[in-house]
């Protein structure tokens, strides 16, 4: 098949841009990772005739497009798309977890302030599944859902003795999941795993977008309406403005790495951050300028 | 003569044209029927229907007085099947309802220390292990924790690595749709609860008592404009008006089936309005000049004799507001949400088919296959309906004929 | 509303407008009781907007107004006392084209008693027999009174519209073209049942038909235009038009 | 037995009046209530909308009107950051689309009805009316799936034969053929209406005179039925002008610049008004209820047009 | 089943009142002459009289006649059956002034004139009788063979006539009557023969009636 | 404007025939006269011959009428016209008779027998002709004052008949007079009284037409 | 199809049936040239079936089956070489209810013209004049030839549809009841038509009203149940049916 691709691709076509839209947590992730911060919100430094899709999207059309470029979280990536190593290095776990694929964002959590939570068995279990959560056990679960966990020495078993708000019948409290929609599975899977061994509480989750997670759990306007949350996830680092909360009701959870993908036709194996941005910003507008250098 | 042969041609290209047209059509559904199969068809089955979305989920671990069981599957397993003799269990790799790899359960041996484990959670109940879990992980002591993503072999590879396991985490199959379908089903219970009789009664007045003046024409101009707004500016008004509405008087916190009720039947509102009024319009004024000459007052004429002339259109006007509320999706998603629920309760969140399938388009990565599947499920019951109007107006047809002699 | 014997349907000074357009000026006549009148002329001379007028059926097109009085027993029907549903009740109509309800045969003619809010079975059956037995229809349907009405023929829809006036014990009954969609033979039954009718009850009949107002009625009135042009008995205006407008129209000529 | 009728005739036609007051009443308020939603809708849409240029949105700035209506780019700076919105090229395109779709549709529609209506041996009429109606109750998201999955393709590999590069197959044509495709049904199902409603005595009139059968079909019944036919294109229109989900899949989001050129990316109002509405606050959400408002009057002005064309039309039709 | 029940009605009066008319004819016929004969002037005056009522039998059944047509629009043998009425009834009137015309003559008559008796004369007007009665009852019955009967027969009233004028010329020949009287007495004698044709035309009529021809024309 | 214009024309055509029929009536009797007074009997043939084409107008026009009331429902004014025609029609036919009678009587009468001139037969002849002509004039033109004017000639024409019948009387009983010849004479005389008398008929049909009274009486 | 003057529209054993029911038994006519010949009897008997088949407008009417010929200039009109477009162009129809096309009184007119294929303007405003005229309708409507048709009264739409049916100068039209939507005025106007129209075209008329069969036609077929009873001249068959059935119809009475 490659001898094939390598005949049909045309260097001399344009390079087709491909981005999510300034509200996703990915392509912040992915213009920090190249360095072209300034176009994770503004779309007007991207290079013209950019053409924004959502994840499916994305994926889909590189699918057919031959001549597109994109990006999406590592676990999405299939085989109808090529992923491509990012400064020669292969986007795998392997290689995120031991720091050498740089491409990445975080997966953060922020949590109420103490004593702001609907009762004291509902803090009491989130401070328990923030626990789980820095377990090898929630590692496992975050692998599971194709994030990559950050490492961790203790299994749950050795730590649940000191939430022993676990060890009762947690069946009438709802605890309310909110935040960045990108975490979404990943903090899905952690609660269904987490609910059995906390008392079998219920989990709500109502993913919104990576800036309702400071926003709902301690934005004083929003956080006691209805659609307060008592943990919020954030597929990036927190803003200035979402620092004012403090560092322990914050933390990481897990990395996500984002690839670059072309279509499997395409001959590139391989791409640098500097790469990237000069064709996000419209510095290579054909192949042949990307592949000639 | 070649006259009439030049207008026959003519008429046989605009013919053809027709023909040309109405394939259009055809190709299309066919098209879109066969995309939608091609890629849903995997999922389709009684199972999607029935089971919850939600799985539950289980901790468990071994019996400490556990023994091996050492010991040949008693039945044939596939070759897909990878078998531990060592622990008595078979496994296999799997897709969930969601298109996610899982590790499914294929055969456990009746001495197999699987056979039933202890509950991890507050109780310490066995459980007995079923081949309908899927397995999510097996923990092991100072071992890299076998996960479903892995793989099958991997997991019978590591469970044959190790002597003992510090837990095995389970669930029931999850990814149903049955909460959806029962929201749908609701929700079409009550959209039509309060669209009906308002429409109805508009209509109602609107054909049979409204004056001919400006505020009538106006009227009509509202309800007719209402048509056109697009479903994602309904979605709006729902987020807008229904959810602060519905939060104050119910015990809601954010959007719940009854804003999405009210929402969607404003929404209906024109299509039963207007569908009611032609055929309000088609009853005969000799059935009103009768019943009125006849010394009915206005109210009897309506409800005895021009309403149930009505019936079957204000019965389409059902079935076409079915479909619609079965198809909607934008508005939806702002006026009840995207989350997909098992428990479907009048105040909280939950997700039509439609939803359902927008939630799993804006997953990351997007669910294509189920989405598709719900398609398929969404389609079915829209020939159904389309079908059971057929026959409604047909018998009604009949039935008019005067045919019972 | 009860009504003596001798009083009769008296139009005084009747004038009829929809919206700004006049379609009825200055009617004056006196309708006899137990009698057929018939109301004859062409096509918008206002014919039918009078019998309308004259159970309020008109009060249904909007815009409609009117001056001057009907006097029905004794009352103006016009008046604010009026119980438009009562007078309806007491003047009967019958319309153009056949208009039975999609119900069944008893059901059609039980319908004015149901609204009346009778309820008693025995009443209804009897009453539904009787009407059905005076419009001549009984004995062609008594088999089959659960069956829908749209099945009958044109000409026993007709009857049973009639018999569905009938039921409610007018006074009397309005008929607008009642055979103009009918057969001739059918057209022949109606126009006996009618000559049967007149000893009961009043009938005031708009036809289209010379012929037929010649055949079945007492006193012809003749409309142009909105007027009443000639009122008279009927072998009078159909040998001795007073007006010439009337002979033209009669034998045929106009204008 | 007739005092028992004087006697229900006396208490009943008095409370009947009533009765049928207060029913009217009851009927009357349901109608107010339907029509009051539009202004409703209209309100929430409006009283959101001018948020954007009427405040300052945060210290960003109010949003120029004239450039919202005129400009060619999107937004110029950063999100949250910008009060440089421009929806002038996304009207145009969403306009050009619309019409390019009812090109399509239009006439497909229109003939797939009368094919139905008057071509078509009943049982395949009766097959096409089923498949035509069950297009029409697909969701629109159907179309969106079907719209990613095959059309992107068949038009990307189409540009690629003509020896264009088109971004991934998302363009105005793509859009186009998704709009056409929801919109043939709408089309469809109320022209057949319009159609079958025709008089058959015209239709045997046209017979009658020697005129084929296809030439009745064309000459007299269409025209016979073209208010209804006229409705259905304006509801058609609708549709187009309406439909976000399936739109946004193929669309490409294009964020400045006027293009017409069939195989380039495009966006529409409803698409622009689709991306981020997650968020809650701010003039990035506010300003989708700017864009929904020009949405709203861009439907409402089509309407106006269309219905004025359609008072022409429907009144006679003269070739000498 | 018959429809039109009161149009079928009125043609049945409508022949009853012709019956009606026709049997005071008759009588008249008989009254008329009875009063020549005798010359008795108060019997002749009665007869005058009651040929009033045959002029108001005419005149209702006529008016009725005109009334059948103008609202019942007869066809086929209904509008031959109403048109033969109305010309028979213009026989029977003149009948009825013919049995006047007798009644008046002894009237005008001089006491004085003797009387010459021919036997002929009752013969010819009980003749004459027969023929108007059978004429009458072949219309009711609609009797072409007795309708000829009637025609057949007026010969031999014509026959009576000659002979009555042959014995009238004899008799003035030979002065064995009055020339006044012989005048009045062939009058009668014309009279009662005028009546027999008239009867003939009431058979024709009823030919008419059944087969639309009259007199071997086919008028309707 | 005029719709039915096939009916207007119909009636025109009817009045037309009633005319020709009434003028081949009105030589009638001036040549049955003729033949008579000139014992002509060439002429008394050819007057008997047109007799016939008499018989057939009433045929022709009779038919007519029937057809006009079967096809044309005429009503009021219409229908009296047609009814009239259809009775007047009678009357004529019955004076062609008499001009035939008189006609025949010629050929009856022995050439042997001696004329006997009376001038007033000759007066009465003409005062009978011209009623008619004014009967059917008053009827064309539907004039009353005309109709009625017919009726009053009739005195006339009596009067010519008593004046006869005593010159006749006379005659006879001074023997200047063939008895024969008298009671030819006499009918003669009354033939023409009797045409007369059918004139009177005519007009009191005109009456009829304009009025719808017939003798006064109202029957339509 | 050419035409020769001779030859006349002759029924020979016809049948029809609607499925497995039978409408028409064994017809045989011939019906004669530039004459007015009127189909009668009561409703359901066929006349207005035979009349349809006449230019095979029963083609339409799904399962209805032919027997036997109906032969039109020597040609049997259900024979295998005939062009039902010629034939209904050489024999127009006229419905019941006037049904002119909602498009201007001219394009009305010019329909069956242009769809023949005639483009040349003058031509075309020439048979459309002259076809006005010939329909009696010229004098009304020359000032608003390009009003929509719909406009006018029932009266001139229906003279409108004659003269649309007369643009392609037929040989026979056919005419279904053209009177029984219209009132008296417009009907004599239609009649009077009717007369002037048979000089030049054989007219079969299908009527309810036995006096408008007498007043306008020259022969008279009368049908009950699906046969022809009889058929002769109309004067004969209103004074003379040959009969009883006959007689009854058209005297009123009936079975």
């Amino acid at each position: 098949q490659t001898t094939t691709t390598a005949v049909t691709f045309d260097e001399s076509k344009s390079i087709n841009v491909y981005t999510r839209d300034t509200t996703s947590g990915t392509r912040t992730g992915f213009m920090e990772g190249i360095g072209f911060a300034s176009a994770a919100t503004s779309d007007s430094v991207l290079v013209q005739g950019f053409i924004i899709k959502d994840n499916t999207g994305i994926l889909s059309t590189l699918a057919i497009d031959e001549y597109g470029i994109g990006y999406v979280s590592l676990s999405s990536v299939n085989d109808s798309v090529k992923g491509l190593n990012f400064n020669g290095v292969e986007p795998t776990e392997v290689n995120v977890i031991n720091d050498t694929y740089g491409l990445k964002r975080p997966f953060m959590y922020m949590l109420r302030q103490d004593g702001d939570y609907p009762n004291d068995t509902v803090e009491a279990i989130v401070k328990a599944f923030v626990a789980f959560l820095s377990s090898s056990d929630g590692g496992d679960i975050i692998n599971n859902s194709g994030a990559i966990a950050l490492p961790s020495t203790q299994t749950w078993d050795q730590i649940k003795s000191s939430h022993t708000v676990c060890t009762q019948n947690n069946a009438a409290i709802t605890v309310r999941f909110g935040g960045s929609d990108s975490i979404q599975k990943v903090a899905q899977a952690l609660t269904a795993a987490f609910m059995p061994k906390c008392g079998n509480f219920i989990a709500e989750h109502d993913h919104t977008g990576s800036s309702d997670a400071y926003k709902r759990t301690n934005d004083p306007a929003i956080k006691d309406t209805a659609v307060g949350k008592d943990v919020g996830f954030s597929s990036r680092f927190f803003r200035d403005a979402e620092l004012n909360v403090n560092s322990s009701l914050r933390g990481q959870l897990a990395w996500d790495a984002i690839v670059a993908i072309v279509h499997v036709n395409n001959p590139l194996n391989n791409v640098t951050a500097a790469d990237l941005k000069a064709i996000y910003e419209g510095s290579y507008l054909t192949w042949a300028a990307l592949l000639s250098k | 003569m070649s006259k009439n042969k030049k207008r026959m041609i003519k008429d046989g290209i605009l013919q053809g044209i027709t023909y040309l047209s109405s394939t259009v059509s055809l190709i299309t559904l066919l098209a879109i029927v066969l995309f939608v199969f091609g890629r849903g068809y995997k999922l389709l089955n009684f199972d999607l229907i029935v089971e919850n979305f939600e799985s539950q989920g289980y901790v468990a671990d071994l019996f400490d007085d556990f023994i091996f069981c050492d010991c040949p599957a008693t039945i044939d397993l596939s070759d897909d099947f990878y078998y531990s003799e060592k622990w008595g269990i078979a496994l296999s790799d799997g897709t969930d309802l969601l298109g996610k790899n899982i590790i499914e359960i294929e055969y456990i041996h009746p001495d197999s220390p699987f056979k039933m484990v202890q509950d991890k959670g507050i109780g310490e109940e066995p459980i007995i292990l079923r081949t309908d879990y899927d397995i999510i992980r097996i923990a092991f002591e100072d071992y890299p924790t076998a996960l479903s993503r892995y793989g099958a072999k991997n997991m019978i590879d590591s469970l044959n690595a190790n002597n003992s396991i510090r837990e095995i985490e389970f669930r029931t199959k999850g990814g149903g749709v049955r909460g959806s379908i029962l929201t749908t089903i609701y929700l079409i219970g009550m959209t039509l609860m309060i669209a009906l009789p308002i429409g109805v009664g508009a209509a109602i007045y609107l054909n049979e008592y409204a004056p001919i003046n400006r505020i009538t024409k106006l009227m009509r101009s509202l309800i007719e404009t209402l048509t056109g707004v697009p479903s994602i500016i309904y979605g709006l008004m729902g987020l807008a008006i229904f959810v602060p509405l519905t939060v104050n008087l119910t015990s809601a916190t954010g959007g719940n089936l009854i804003s999405g009720a009210l929402t969607l039947a404003v929404i209906l509102m024109p299509v039963i309005i207007r569908t009611t009024e032609e055929s309000l319009k088609v009853v005969p004024d000799e059935y009103r000049q009768a019943s009125l000459a006849v010394g009915a007052n206005k109210t009897q004429t309506t409800f005895k004799v021009v309403l149930p002339s009505a019936l079957p259109g204000i019965l389409t006007a059902t079935l076409l507001a079915i479909g619609r509320i079965i198809g909607e999706s934008a508005a939806l998603v702002f006026a009840i949400g995207t989350s997909i629920k098992d428990d479907v309760s009048l105040t909280g969140k939950s997700t039509t088919l439609a939803v359902h399938i927008w939630a799993m388009m804006t997953d990351e990565p997007a669910n294509i296959e189920l989405s598709a599947t719900i398609a398929i499920i969404i389609i079915f019951i829209v020939v159904i309906l389309n079908i059971i109007i057929k026959i409604i107006s047909s018998r009604y047809l009949k039935q008019k004929m005067g045919a019972s002699s | 509303m009860n009504c003596s014997i001798e009083k009769n349907i008296i139009v005084e000074n009747l004038n009829l407008y929809y919206g700004t357009k006049q379609a009825l000026f200055n009617i004056d006549m006196e309708i006899p009781r137990n009698k057929v009148t018939a109301l004859i002329g062409p096509s918008g001379c206002g014919k039918s907007t009078f019998l309308r007028s004259i159970n309020r059926m008109n009060d249904l097109i909007p815009k409609c107004r009117i001056d001057g009085s009907i006097t029905y027993c004794g009352e103006n029907i016009y008046g604010q006392g009026m119980d438009v549903i009562d007078l309806r009740r007491k003047v009967g109509m019958v319309f153009q084209k056949p208009n039975p309800f999609p119900m069944s045969i008893f059901e059609n003619v039980a319908y004015g008693l149901r609204c009346q809010g009778v309820k008693d079975k025995i009443e209804l059956q009897k009453t539904v027999k009787k009407a059905l037995v005076d419009a001549a229809l009984y004995d062609e349907v008594k088999d089959r009174l659960k069956e829908n009405a749209l099945s009958l023929s044109g000409g026993q829809q007709q009857r049973l519209c009639i018999a569905r006036a009938i039921a409610l014990s007018p006074d009397v009954i309005l008929m607008d073209e009642p055979t103009s969609a009918l057969d001739p033979i059918a057209t022949a039954k109606i126009e006996d049942l009618i000559n049967e009718l007149k000893k009961d009850y009043t009938i005031i009949i708009v036809t289209h038909n010379m012929q037929q107002a010649l055949r079945i009625s007492d006193f012809t009135a003749f409309f142009l235009m909105g007027e009443l042009m000639e009122f008279d008995e009927t072998s009078k205006i159909f040998s001795h038009p007073k007006h010439q407008k009337t002979e033209d129209y009669i034998t045929g000529r106009f204008g | 037995m007739p005092d028992t009728l004087n006697y229900y005739q006396k208490n009943n036609s008095k409370k009947g009046l009533i009765i049928d007051r207060i029913a009217k009443n009851i009927f009357l308020s349901m109608a107010i209530l339907s029509s009051s939603f539009i202004i409703i809708i209209a309100g929430i849409i409006l009283v959101r909308g001018i948020i954007p240029f009427t405040t300052d949105n945060l210290g960003i700035g109010r949003v120029s009107l004239l450039r919202f209506l005129t400009g060619n780019t999107w937004l110029i700076g950063q999100t949250f950051a910008s009060n440089l919105y421009s929806i002038g090229f996304i009207i145009a395109s969403t306009l050009f689309i619309t019409i390019l779709s009812l090109l399509i549709s239009f006439p497909v529609g229109v003939l797939t009805a009368l094919f139905i209506a008057k071509v078509a041996p009943p049982s395949l009429a009766k097959i096409l009316r089923t498949v035509v109606e069950t297009l029409a109750s697909i969701p629109s998201i159907v179309f969106g799936l079907f719209g990613a999955g095959v059309i992107l393709k068949i038009v990307y590999d189409f540009s690629a034969l003509i020896g264009y590069q088109s971004k991934g197959g998302n363009s105005i044509l793509s859009v186009v053929i998704v709009l056409a495709l929801m919109t043939i049904p709408t089309i469809t199902t109320i022209s057949e209406v319009a159609i079958r409603s025709v008089d058959q005595s015209i239709e045997r009139g046209s017979l009658a005179l020697g005129a084929s059968k296809t030439q009745t079909n064309f000459k007299v019944v269409l025209s016979s039925a073209k208010s209804g036919i006229f409705t259905a294109a304006i509801l058609g229109i609708g549709r187009s002008l309406g439909e976000a989900t399936a739109v946004s899949l193929v669309a490409g989001g294009r964020r400045s610049g006027f293009s017409f050129d069939l195989l380039d990316t495009t966006s529409t109002l409803t698409t622009i008004m689709l991306e981020g509405l997650k968020e809650t606050t701010g003039i990035d959400y506010d300003i989708r209820f700017s864009v929904g408002l020009v949405l709203m009057v861009v439907i409402l002005l089509t309407n106006l047009l269309l219905n004025a064309v359609k008072r022409r039309v429907g009144v006679v039709n003269v070739k000498e | 089943m018959t429809y039109r029940a009161k149009f079928e009605q009125e043609l049945e009066d409508l022949k009853l009142e012709l019956i009606k008319m026709g049997d005071i004819v008759i009588s008249n016929i008989n009254d008329g002459l009875k009063s020549f004969l005798s010359m008795d002037i108060t019997l002749a005056e009665m007869t005058i009289k009651k040929d009033k009522m045959v002029n108001d039998y005419e005149k209702t059944i006529e008016k009725k006649c005109l009334q059948i047509i103008l609202k019942e629009q007869p066809v086929a043998k209904d509008l031959r059956l109403i048109t033969s009425v109305l010309k028979m009834i213009t026989d029977l009137e003149r009948i009825g002034d013919h049995a006047a015309d007798i009644s008046k003559m002894t009237i005008f008559m001089q006491k004085s004139l003797k009387p010459y008796v021919i036997p002929h004369m009752k013969l010819m007007t009980e003749a004459s009788q027969k023929m108007i009665k059978k004429a009458l009852d072949s219309f009711v019955k609609q009797d072409l063979g007795l309708a000829n009967a009637v025609i057949n027969d007026d010969d031999e009233v014509d026959a009576y006539f000659e002979e009555i004028k042959g014995i009238v010329a004899e008799a003035i020949r030979h002065n064995e009557i009055d020339a006044d009287y012989a005048l009045y007495m062939m009058m009668v004698a014309k009279y009662l023969e005028r009546i027999s044709d008239h009867a003939v035309n009431i058979g024709e009529w009823v030919i008419f009636s059944v087969l639309g021809e009259h007199n071997h024309n086919v008028i309707f």
